[in-house]
């Protein structure tokens, strides 16, 4: 297992008092617990707090979203891991303004329940809570069966939509609306060519051939839709391509964001690759692409694969996903 | 033994721990063929935190006891075997109230409670292949010896037995919950993780009071 | 060779498509020739054009950095390889506005060959050109031969710099003034953990056991100073910290820009566990931080390693490293 | 043979290209000991730009061929080798002017620059472990044997034994360039794959003029 670390157990801390340290303006922690990450310096008064929290091993997800027109706390698990319901407490308390918390994270079992517990806990403590749940791969659940599928890096969509939206002052009930449909108009799906190495776990929780890809497999190394032999990149998207086309389904006239995601050892050479050829079909199928995002957004570590996902926009979404955004993982001006 | 008082409720922990330890690269092995490989390394911590809280703590009532170990559990591994884990004991802690020790009866309480705070907490519903499938029938076992006014070494003995035939049966159940359910059909016929927990929970009772 | 690709002889041409159609708005090419990446848009009156070039399979390194308040035109190579004369020509053209044009390239022997021959082109064609050769590796040669010392990933700081610097309509000598003191202000080492792939090659060009490492291993897998069993994280930057201060040096009181880059394979999860050390030492040794950038900035495809760069400020560097820049693969909000 | 035209340059790009397609592996094993491992790679793409060129070009006169053949192999293949070769091939081509075909002199006037070009464009010198140290025995051998009255066919003969000589004591050389250089000692006794190039494109002339 090649890491740069230390001692395993430590990986997460470590990486997060690096984290603290190389931007310090940016960035802080709160009760005392590094793993209650929250924005530097003052709440803006009357402002909804939007909270995420996840495993580790993701990054720029999950707290790398903290910024500014973006999130403003997130609670950080172990590796693959739900931080505690304690933990997305106390960012709840620590970012509260009096407005309310949207808490926005993936669709898993562990996150759910532990952000289930913090809502019963905060509302005990008198703060609003409203939850937003991120699903959007395609290749975990069919057509029908939308509330069973796995959040992936399609959710960056939902932190930006719901970003902008907090950040002018919009109700809680205004930014849970916009999250929900930034999550209604988005599909993901990814392709996974190597596992990757939980540190405390030290060695893959799967294997695949040495030509082999997986087709839908999830960030975690959960089963996707077809295991075979590694295809040529067009190929691939292709048939990524026409799965998430006629989920939502996206139609000859739509505009959209696109974001092609690298699973972590994917270099970015082989990312544009693959965008070539989603734009292509893009354009085939007469969608037009307002913007594109092409990077690592939702990493499982040194996992090698991509994902590709579509944001259908409409004015409103345009507007929100258009505003500067900045945090220590993710800047962007104005569009 | 014909009650558990709050030492052998901390010594119960403690063996949990070890047993847990001892099953560390087993679980593994299983939560890594259908989810993500994860539940060695949490039971582990988390019935370490337990066993911590349990030494720590001057609690002389077992209910209350019970319920600081969930809430350490939660801290310390707060994934979904973990919660789940802190949900029962907790729920089960608050159920049995301000007695001394437990008997049958008593322990009968305390797993019904347990199970149910699973239940609610997941979502879930017997049948779907998660730890349920073993620790609710072995609940179901010591309420039924509740009635029968069995001792508690032979009710946690029939509630072994209980656990032991729902671990077989879930064998054949198809996955409904967490990330074993992406598996679908091809769940059917493995082992599922978080039963074999159940099953474990059940096994050191009944060691402890064989 | 598990790489998303088509077939590996268009790898370079189908990134670049992607590329382009990804950012059309901020890219475009001269003379016909993909390979000749200019920035889109019309040229500022008056201002020096900077270009680069170099092997691809180095991303963001080295049209990544094409963009505003950066760089002005990319020759773009194949995998590892110069661009062509000819190629750096037609950027040249492309870019000159009148005010002349600096080369900054790394100190590769094909790459000086060939901006040598097109410098002697472009002079024929009455464009002035000057020359700023980056070269900060201190594993690849020892101190007094600072001139055959190869150009890793400080580069970007010296693009930075000089970018501002041109943004800002001073002279063709006095931005190459400025990249020359960014060049002798930074020094960088690197550790490799995995090799990479050359696409047309298909297969790793060297080996490294299990758990080796080689400390100091250059982006093209060029041999480092010390090959031996993988160390502890903090243990790797104690080594790589001692050569980079001893070499400047970089004493107590000075003010430093920390840079660490993944190669590629490397997951940000560890390169921030990595700064965490930096950090350390720095703190003891007195070193003030006054930024930091943690990410991939050139890139060895999918090798697994990293490198930790310190550039020392003034306050003209300071100034010039603050202002803002962006490209597609790089933004940078006014510090 | 005794002098080299037009037609025969062309038959020797078609050799050459089928040389180091032929040697293509091999070129890149031992550039991968002491470099980037490319150089089967571009010596293969620059060698078939230049094949393709002289099929395309219907120039009658050997020096602006081969002009025209280094300005098709700096495009092709920028790398160390294909620069340093075009230059070479761009500087010899200039160096023999409107002749129309190549005896002894005109070749040995050919390899001179074709060398001098190399070292200016490379800023290195003979003994450096390069291309330079088969390249530089052949024209010097070539001139000796232009002195010497020697035949086209002697003189290439000459100048392959020369060569071959060279990249035996290339061998025990210390790379000073690119990036064998920063294998320091330890790229002495090793094979540099520059100086194979230069060899192998002695050999193909030999072969051809056998
Ligand atoms: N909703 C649920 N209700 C009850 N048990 C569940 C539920 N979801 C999953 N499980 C159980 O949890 C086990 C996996 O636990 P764990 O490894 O902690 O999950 P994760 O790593 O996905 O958080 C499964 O084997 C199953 O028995
Ligand atoms: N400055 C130089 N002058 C002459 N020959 C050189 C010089 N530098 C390198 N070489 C030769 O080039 C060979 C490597 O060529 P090539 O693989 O094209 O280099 P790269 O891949 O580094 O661009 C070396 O084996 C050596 O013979
Ligand atoms: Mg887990
Ligand atoms: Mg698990
Ligand atoms: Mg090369
Ligand atoms: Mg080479």
């Amino acid at each position: 297992m090649k890491k740069f670390m230390n001692d395993p157990e430590h990986f997460v801390d470590e990486m997060i008092e690096g984290i603290l340290a190389a931007h310090p303006d940016k960035l802080a922690y709160a009760a005392d617990d590094l793993r209650c990450i929250i924005k530097a310096g003052n709440k803006k008064k009357g402002k909804v707090g939007i909270a995420t929290g996840g495993g580790s091993g993701h990054l720029p997800l999950f707290l790398g979203y903290v910024g500014e027109g973006l999130l403003d706390g997130c609670a950080v698990g172990g590796v693959f891991q739900s931080p505690s319901a304690d933990q997305m407490l106390e960012v709840t308390k620590a970012i509260d303004s009096g407005a309310g918390v949207l808490y926005i994270y993936g669709n898993y079992g562990g996150d759910i329940m532990n952000f289930d517990m913090a809502a019963e806990m905060a509302e005990m403590e008198d703060i609003k809570v409203q939850q937003v749940v991120a699903g959007e791969d395609v290749a975990s659940a069919p057509k029908g069966e939308e509330g069973k599928r796995r959040g992936v890096a399609g959710i960056f969509f939902v932190y930006k939509i719901a970003g902008a939206m907090a950040d002018a002052l919009a109700s809680l009930e205004e930014v849970k609306r916009v999250a929900q449909k930034a999550c209604a108009h988005v599909r993901t799906m990814g392709v996974a060519l190597t596992p990757c190495i939980v540190p405390e776990v030290g060695r893959p929780s799967f294997t695949i051939g040495d030509n082999e890809m997986e087709i839908g497999m999830g960030i975690h190394g959960e089963p996707g839709i077809h295991r075979g032999p590694l295809l040529k990149s067009d190929e691939i998207i292709d048939q990524i391509m026409k799965r998430i086309l006629e989920d939502l389904p996206y139609k000859k006239g739509d505009e959209v964001s696109v974001l092609v995601n690298g699973l972590g050892a994917t270099p970015k050479e082989e990312l544009y690759i693959l965008y070539r050829k989603v734009q292509q079909i893009l354009k085939k199928e007469g969608i037009s692409v307002y913007n594109t995002y092409i990077g690592e957004f939702a990493t499982s570590m040194e996992m090698a694969g991509a994902s590709v996902s579509l944001l259908k926009l409409d004015d409103e979404l345009k507007r929100l996903l258009s505003s500067q955004a900045s945090s220590p993982f993710f800047a962007q001006f104005q569009l | 033994m014909e009650r558990l008082n709050i030492e052998d409720i901390r010594s119960i922990v403690r063996n949990l721990k070890i047993k847990m330890d001892a099953k560390r690269d087993y679980l593994i092995e299983l939560d890594s063929a259908m989810g993500d490989g994860d539940l060695g390394i949490t039971m582990s911590k988390a019935f370490t935190a337990a066993k911590d809280e349990a030494e720590r703590s001057a609690e002389i009532l077992p209910g209350k006891l019970l319920i600081k170990l969930g809430m350490a559990m939660a801290k310390a591994a707060p994934s979904t075997m973990g919660t789940l884990m802190a949900t029962g004991y907790m729920r089960g802690g608050k159920a049995i109230g301000d007695i001394e020790s437990l008997g049958t009866g008593e322990l009968a309480g305390f797993m019904d409670a347990f199970v149910n705070g699973i239940l609610e907490r997941g979502k879930s519903k017997p049948g779907n292949k998660t730890i349920i499938d073993t620790l609710y029938p072995a609940a179901q076992s010591l309420l039924q010896a509740q009635r029968n006014n069995k001792s508690l070494k032979e009710g946690i003995a029939e509630a072994y037995t209980a656990a032991n035939r729902g671990m077989e049966e879930s064998n054949q159940m198809k996955a409904q919950h967490g990330r074993a359910a992406y598996y679908q059909d091809s769940s059917i016929g493995k082992q599922d993780a978080g039963a074999t927990v159940g099953l474990l929970f059940i096994e050191v009772l009944y060691e402890y009071c064989r």
